[in-house]
């Protein structure tokens, strides 16, 4: 096991799990002294009755010491800080005494800002902005995902706009991390298989990252070998069985595992192309990362071989691992996930993209143009996680394996510039 | 895979490991708005020099220590902890250092509880009683820390407090600290670190994320003990170990007590030898239990212990019992280890005691079970 | 009764070797921040992007060196001294201690390895931040030699990527301009 | 009257559970090699106790061994040793009695009984010439001390327990005439095998010594030097041990509070001379005696013993009270009842700081002196808080916590010297085979008292604690009183005549050559001329070091090792206010040393070598 110069590693959240997790709240709630939750989330959410779910676990629990203080189910995907003046005022109308956030990012960032304003009181979020601004513990705050990938709830960072002045503004601070993550199987049982692939996928991209990029610890690689293996044996069971909740289970539990392996480790160039590539064309981000994948493990394969070939054993099973050659490994990996995003291809009808040009949104229309690649790898070339990727990267790298992900073909690694020692941890 | 079904976890502490953690100390501080730690320490590690290496690491910040207290006597007490608190506010510190293991935690953690809710603290004794979050805790681990230090239990005068919330909110783990100073205090360390491992990772109840910590502690016991036994003061081996404490500290505070744990510590305060040395010996009598007790050893206990290519190169129905053989053979080769409870000179009478007195501190456990692993660990396991 | 006198309050020390070196340090690269954006072609390009309004300062926190360097009113990168006070600070990036600092600056450690062992906090604009520490590597690579600089980055780019007539004029250049 | 020439060297064995009584011998070589008293009590239980045996239940065994001198009529030998596994510490305890049942006993013709087992109902053993019979005792169970004894004296002298050992009080007492089996719960160990008392008839044999002449000769010199010595016919004569509060008051070892100070304005009210002014005291002592320690006198009205230092000092000025006539009866209580005064009074002192800090709950109180007795009786009858306290300090404080002002070692409390004012004896405490006692060393006379070696020094400390361990082993062993060292150490002219200061420097910086030098051969003497073998300085000391690292080795088996060789936290952690130095006792310093003098190895047990030197056999 390897065990860096230094690391940090942290993960203040309270991870609840089960078929049954939502029932937990109430005691969490009263463990934190708290007893008029008010749920934040948005339309589909609500519109798939799953509040409704949330709301009589809440209620109905013995000796009835919580319930619900109020309910905002109108976050847009696009939130910005009136929504969050707005659901702050309707906090403190109805004397709520913690939040309980139900949903994805942008219903958990929304919640995050609330958390901010009637914790610390007054309007103005602003002052707030920053790393490390928040320096006081706030209210209670639960988050229940509804999809199983995205981790954010194990996140530090807040990112909310500020549509008037046509800002982000970030948030950086241990206190804006919920106390509890409650992962049901029944919030995500109703969750479509297209979206199922992808935010599974992105979670299998945040462990397998974790695992082999700069500021992985012997903590982030052990969630991340426990999460790929949660993941990598159930994804496509429960795309074929929608309905089988211990698979669904499984996906959670490896999503909040791959969470916080890589909010603790970060990663790299998956996700340098991958939030570009997002934010170039408004692809979805589960999409990028399942199509990305194995090009950041090949293009990095010269510097983490070793690594990714441990990958295989979690991702393949032991079996394989066995039969496969030592030198072989890396590349049977690779082709593994290939595979995987082969078979969910399948699985979904065509709906899960393997390629970039698959891309298509909900017209049928592609959504990332040949000609986009430039302005994605421009955009790409100001990201941040591009530090902790084991190899450097320029403009025109990004621009080669852009166009290796956009035709479908593995990368030609003789086209990748090696250059360096091997990385030291 | 076992089904997680329903669980819980949580393990709040950061974990900043490796050269140069304690200078990080004063931002992580700052995070919490706190500038005036309050440290405490023994007279052991004081004498040997570690806290003015923690002072030397906090230079050019902001931080001014209120106060280094270097008298924390063996046992923690209430009178001292009412005692520091009083010396805390008057001081006007706003944080709490602990730098070493056991009494110093426990006191720390004491202090913490008396001056963050002003009432006291025999008041808090029990199970979740503490009723808020605290002031920041920072714990600087030594060679000799216990997982149990960096849960969110402390034990003062004899009494359990249990909180989530008395959960060191950082951990600074220094090579500077850690170096093992005898091979008595690394074998301690170790094998109550291993035995929670193990216990949390056999555990019925193991979840996905508890797995994940007791796996790591597993592994880097396995890898870096030996070295570790032989050079006490070597670095990467020392990191290892204390690395190993902290991971079994995550993975023994989410899973309920088991038979080594709740019997090792009964035997170590009835005899007064070190817990390490009893669920040392516990360790491998209660895997024997489990074994005649044909409750099926998990096969991912052989990845921990040897890697992936001995757990892959493996056919599956034998991983499980070839991953126990493996930890057998890991307490084998320990030579300064005693194998029986006889050879420790624990008397019989003292053995059935600890097991009266496991029973009543945990109720769940079963009695049958505790005497058997007890009977095999008196005459040892072949 | 508890000996308070006994326990005095320690104010920890000041490292002033450390603190030397790295005051150094952030004068020269604060000086060679302004030279090379004269004089090198790719660094010109990454500058360029930068908004109008760029004002970076590195520094150790909490009590300093502090460096400065930002665009001046004609959008020239230019550097501003060691006081951040008065200045309008948009991109903070702070080393977490002296030390830290110490051996960032000694080429203990990359920048990209300090980033990954969570010893730089960056307060402001991300994609700024990178094309900040873009130049750093760059820095380190016109301004070292090949032995030292190798160390500093992940990648020491090769001739295909840095040609050697670039890369020696820009050396040379960003020598004259930093010592006049 | 038949005759015993030197010694009878049987051995009468009894069985309670089988009723089964045997005779054996005991062998020329224990003989020479362990002396008798606790010396030769310990070599059988050596060959006779299992280690890791309870020593509540059947299996353990106690032996009473008469010392050799008994019976000759040599100066302060009426003295017999006991020998069994303590329910207080869990390992060995030899305690000595100067009452009436030793002479009985050797006068039946015995030289060890040993009793094993555990009798079906509450009995007691008569023993006689012939053997022993084991009797019912339904007559005599439930009875206190004085009744007990009063109810057997016509069929000998006997050593009874009181209610408090029926009870199992984990430091209850063996009582024998108004004298005392004191420390480590002996009592209890005749509770659990439902013994309440052994009677001997006695004075069927006469003891006469093989050199008669030799033997007068050193007896003599012995009563000279006692006569002549200012504290054995001084203020020992004259005060008892209670002599000592004063000294110990000023030299700031005298335990205040539960060893929370070390010195007090009002401990003159309980000092041996103020009692000897105004309570019209008396001669009351073991028989023979030179020394005449032992006094009684009139309290409130009624006839007590008066209280011996310890108990003034753990029953009085430990737990803040200064009341001569209060701690005088509740030294009878415990003598009643049967219970060990010092473990008693630290069990006390310690709940009381436990009940004023929040962690025990009970009506005691520092100073307040309304509810001791009938304390005093609970913890005998083992009613309410009783109960709990009749099991010890240490067992309270692992129950309730409070470890650190627990003020005991390896479960038996500290006597009343408090060791942060006598570094040595603090080292003595620690490393005492049966716990905290003071008896193993009394290196606090040294220290505190006599200013013969500086008291705040860790050098030479290790020497001397190994030194008076094996002299004070061997005299047990002999056995002859404690107090005749006195004499012995002091009154040879070569120190006599040597002013103080200069043995302080001797003693402190050429330690083993100060103390190879002392003239101790006076009690070698008196041995070879009772029993006739040759036995010189050098011999008389290896046999005490033998006896020291035999109960050494045989606590190393119970699981004794460096970890139980401490100080309570309190002194260890916790300066007192009246020393303004801020002294603990610097233990770890001293203990490697004393390991390395002492031929242990780094944990604190025998090595190999010594037992083969001291020829002890490993088991």
């Amino acid at each position: 096991m390897i065990l860096p110069e230094y690391y940090e590693f942290c993960c203040r959240v309270k991870t609840v799990a089960g078929h049954r997790a939502l029932e937990k709240i109430s005691p969490e709630l009263v463990r934190m002294n708290a007893k008029k939750p008010m749920i934040i989330t948005d339309k589909g959410v609500a519109g798939a009755g799953l509040i409704k779910i949330v709301s009589s676990a809440i209620s109905s629990s013995k000796g009835g010491k919580t319930s619900v203080g109020a309910v905002y189910d109108n976050v847009p995907p696009d939130s910005d800080l009136k929504i969050v003046q707005e659901v702050a005022k309707l906090y403190r109308s109805k004397d709520c005494d913690s939040i309980i956030a139900v949903g994805g990012g942008s219903v958990l960032d929304t919640a995050k800002g609330v958390n901010i304003l009637v914790s610390l009181g007054g309007d103005d979020l602003m002052q707030y902005a920053g790393s490390g601004a928040v320096k006081k513990k706030l209210k209670p705050m639960i988050a229940v995902p509804t999809t199983s990938g995205t981790g954010s709830e194990m996140t530090l960072v807040a990112v909310i706009a500020d549509h008037e002045r046509n800002v982000k503004l970030p948030f950086v601070s241990y206190f804006l991390l919920p106390d509890v993550a409650v992962l049901d199987s029944r919030m995500t049982r109703t969750l479509p298989p297209a979206l199922t692939t992808s935010t599974a996928i992105d979670a299998l991209t945040h462990a397998c990252e974790a695992y082999t990029c700069m500021a992985k610890n012997p903590v982030s690689d052990s969630t991340a070998l426990e999460a790929i293996r949660l993941i990598a044996g159930n994804v496509l069971n429960v795309v074929k069985k929608p309905g089988d909740l211990e698979g669904r289970l499984a996906l959670a539990n490896g999503s909040a595992l791959a969470g916080m392996a890589f909010s603790n480790s970060m990663v790299g160039l998956v996700h340098m192309l991958g939030h570009a590539t997002g934010g170039a064309c408004g692809v979805p981000h589960g999409v990028c990362m399942s199509i990305y994948l194995p090009y950041g493990l090949e293009y990095n394969l010269h510097k983490t071989s070793h690594l990714t070939a441990e990958l295989l054993l979690p991702l393949a099973g032991p079996e394989v691992y066995a039969a496969t050659p030592k030198a072989e490994r890396a590349t049977k990996a690779i082709a593994v996930i290939r595979k995987l995003n082969q078979d969910l291809h399948e699985a979904t009808q065509g709906r899960h993209a393997r390629f970039l040009k698959e891309v298509i949104d909900r017209d049928g229309k592609q959504m990332v143009p040949k000609d986009a690649l430039p302005t994605i790898a421009n955009t790409a070339m100001g990201d941040a996680t591009q530090f902790y990727n084991p190899e450097d990267l320029d403009f025109n790298d990004c621009m080669m394996v852009l166009e290796h992900a956009w035709e479908g073909i593995p990368l030609d690694l003789k086209k990748v510039k090696k250059g360096g020692k091997g990385i030291k941890f | 895979m076992q089904s997680p079904g329903d669980y819980g976890f949580f393990y709040q502490a950061k974990i900043m490991a490796g050269t140069g953690a304690m200078a990080n100390i004063p931002v992580e501080l700052d995070g919490f708005d706190a500038r005036h730690p309050f440290v405490l320490t023994d007279k052991k590690t004081s004498d040997s020099g570690l806290p003015r290496k923690f002072v030397k690491a906090l230079g050019e910040s902001n931080t001014i220590i209120g106060a280094l207290f270097d008298d924390v006597p063996a046992y923690s007490s209430v009178s001292l902890v009412k005692d520091l608190a009083q010396f805390f506010r008057d001081r006007g510190c706003d944080s709490v250092v602990a730098i070493g293991s056991g009494p110093v935690v426990d006191v720390a953690k004491g202090v913490n509880m008396a001056v963050s809710t002003g009432a006291d603290v025999l008041g808090f004794e029990g199970v979740n009683r503490v009723p808020g979050h605290l002031k920041p805790l920072v714990v600087v681990p030594t060679a000799a820390i216990k997982p149990f230090d960096l849960t969110g239990n402390a034990r003062i005068d004899g009494r359990k407090f249990s909180s989530a919330f008395l959960m060191p909110d950082v951990i600074a783990v220094d090579p500077l600290m850690v170096r093992g100073c005898c091979t008595e205090c690394v074998l301690d360390t170790a094998m109550v670190s291993l035995s929670h491992a193990v216990e949390a990772y056999l555990s019925p109840s193991a979840n996905p994320l508890s797995d994940a910590y007791a796996s790591m502690a597993i592994r880097l016991i396995a890898e870096h003990l030996q070295k570790s036994l032989k050079r006490p003061g070597n670095k990467a081996a020392s990191m290892g170990m204390a690395n190993a404490a902290v991971a079994a500290a995550a993975a023994f505070d989410n899973q309920p007590v088991g038979v080594v744990h709740a019997l090792g510590m009964e035997l170590s305060l009835l005899t007064g030898n070190a817990p390490g040395l009893c669920m040392g010996i516990l360790l491998p009598a209660a895997l024997e239990y489990r074994r005649q007790m044909k409750q099926e050893a998990r096969s991912e206990l052989l990845m921990a212990m040897e890697g992936f290519d001995a757990y892959a190169g493996t056919p599956a129905g034998q991983r499980g019992e070839k991953g126990l053989r493996s930890l057998q053979l890991l307490f084998s080769k320990i030579a300064v280890l005693p194998r029986t409870l006889e050879e420790l000179r624990v008397p019989r009478f003292k053995a059935d005691e600890a097991i009266q007195e496991a029973l009543k501190a945990n109720p769940s456990l079963k009695k049958q079970d505790l005497s058997a692993v007890m009977g095999l660990a008196m005459k040892g396991v072949q | 009764m508890m000996h308070y006198n006994k326990y005095p309050e320690i104010k920890p020390g000041l490292k002033l070797l450390k603190r030397m070196y790295v005051v150094t340090m952030l004068f020269v690269f604060g000086r060679a921040f302004q030279a090379v954006s004269r004089v090198d072609r790719g660094a010109k390009e990454v500058f360029a992007k930068m908004p109008d309004d760029f004002v970076l300062d590195f520094c150790v926190v909490p009590n300093g060196p502090h460096m400065v360097v930002g665009k001046d009113e004609k959008g020239r990168i230019k550097y501003m001294g060691w006081n951040p006070a008065g200045k309008k600070v948009t991109i903070y990036m702070k080393i977490k201690n002296m030390d830290a600092a110490f051996r960032m600056l000694t080429f203990q450690e990359s920048s990209c390895t300090a980033t990954s062992r969570d010893r730089l906090i960056v307060d402001g604009d991300l994609p700024t931040a990178c094309g900040v520490l873009h130049i750093m590597d760059l820095l380190e690579v016109l301004l070292l030699p090949k032995f030292l600089a190798k160390l500093g980055v992940k990648r020491y780019p090769k001739w295909s990527q840095l040609s050697p007539v670039r890369k020696w004029t820009s050396r040379l250049l960003t020598y004259v301009r930093l010592v006049a | 009257m038949q005759e015993i020439v030197g010694t009878s060297n049987k051995i009468l064995e009894v069985d309670l559970s089988t009723g089964v009584t045997s005779i054996g011998e005991i062998t020329d070589k224990d003989r020479r090699d362990y002396m008798g008293g606790k010396g030769l009590g310990l070599k059988l239980l050596y060959d006779r106790l299992k280690p890791g045996v309870d020593p509540l239940g059947e299996e353990n065994i106690i032996a009473f061994m008469p010392g050799v001198l008994m019976g000759t009529g040599a100066p302060c030998s009426g003295r017999f040793e006991a020998v069994t596994k303590s329910p207080l510490t869990g390992i060995m305890v030899t305690a000595s009695c100067g009452g009436p049942f030793g002479m009985a006993l050797k006068t039946s013709g015995w030289d060890a009984l040993i009793i094993r087992g555990a009798a079906k109902n509450p009995s007691y053993l008569f023993i006689d010439s012939k053997g022993a019979e084991i009797r019912d005792a339904k007559g005599v169970w439930g009875k206190d001390t004085r009744e007990a004894q009063a109810a057997l004296e016509k069929e000998g002298a006997s050593v009874v327990i009181g209610p408090a050992g029926e009870h199992l009080v984990r430091y209850a007492n063996l009582c024998s005439g108004h004298r005392f089996l004191g420390r480590g719960g002996m009592g209890a160990v005749f509770g659990s095998k439902n013994l309440k008392a052994v009677v001997a008839r006695g004075g069927e044999f006469k003891i006469v010594p093989v050199k008669k002449k030799k033997f007068d000769k050193a007896r003599k010199t012995l009563n000279r030097y006692i006569s002549r010595n200012s504290i054995t016919s001084g203020s020992y004569r004259n005060f008892g041990t209670n002599a000592n509060v004063n000294l110990s008051n000023a030299a700031w070892i005298l335990p205040v509070r539960n060893f929370s100070g070390g010195s007090h304005g009002e401990a003159h009210k309980i000092s041996g001379e103020t009692i000897a002014e105004n309570y019209n005291t008396k001669y009351h002592t073991c028989k023979p005696c030179s020394i005449l320690c032992g006094h009684k006198g009139t309290f409130a009205g009624k006839e007590r013993s008066v209280p011996e230092y310890e108990t003034t000092g753990l029953m009085g000025s430990n737990l803040e009270i200064f009341d001569p006539v209060a701690i005088s009866e509740w030294n009878e209580i415990c003598a009643l009842m049967g219970m060990d005064t010092i473990s008693t009074g630290g069990s006390l002192a310690w709940a009381m700081e436990a009940t004023e800090k929040g962690l025990f709950e009970s009506d005691l109180k520092f100073g307040f002196a309304g509810n001791i007795s009938q304390t005093l009786k609970d913890i005998a009858y083992g009613k309410g808080v009783g109960k709990e306290l009749g099991m010890g300090s240490k067992w309270l404080s692992r129950k309730y916590g409070g470890e650190n002002f627990a003020i005991h070692v390896k479960g038996l409390e500290m006597a009343a010297y408090d060791p942060r004012g006598a570094f040595g004896q603090g080292l003595s405490y620690a490393v005492a085979n049966r716990g905290a006692c003071h008896l193993s060393t009394s290196l606090f006379t040294l220290e505190a008292y006599f200013d013969m070696a500086s008291p705040k020094a860790k050098r030479g400390k290790a020497t001397m604690v190994k030194f008076f361990e094996n002299v004070y082993a061997a005299l047990n062993s002999l056995h002859i009183c404690h107090f005749t060292a006195f004499a012995v150490f002091l009154e040879p002219p070569l120190v006599k005549l040597s002013p103080t200061p200069v043995l302080k420097l001797l003693t402190q910086n050429i330690t083993p050559v100060a103390l190879a030098v002392m003239d101790i051969s006076l009690w070698p003497e008196l041995w070879s001329s009772v029993t006739g073998k040759r036995l010189g300085m050098l011999g008389f000391k290896k046999v005490g070091e033998r006896v020291h690292v035999l109960e050494r080795y045989m606590n190393t088996r119970e699981g004794v090792s460096k970890k139980d060789d401490t100080l309570p936290g309190r002194m260890l952690s916790e300066p007192r206010k009246c020393d303004h130095k801020e002294r603990t006792v610097p233990l770890d310093k001293m203990i490697g040393r004393y390991y390395r003098v002492r031929g242990y190895d780094k944990n604190g047990v025998p090595k190999d070598r010594l037992l083969r030197r001291l020829g002890i056999e490993k088991k």
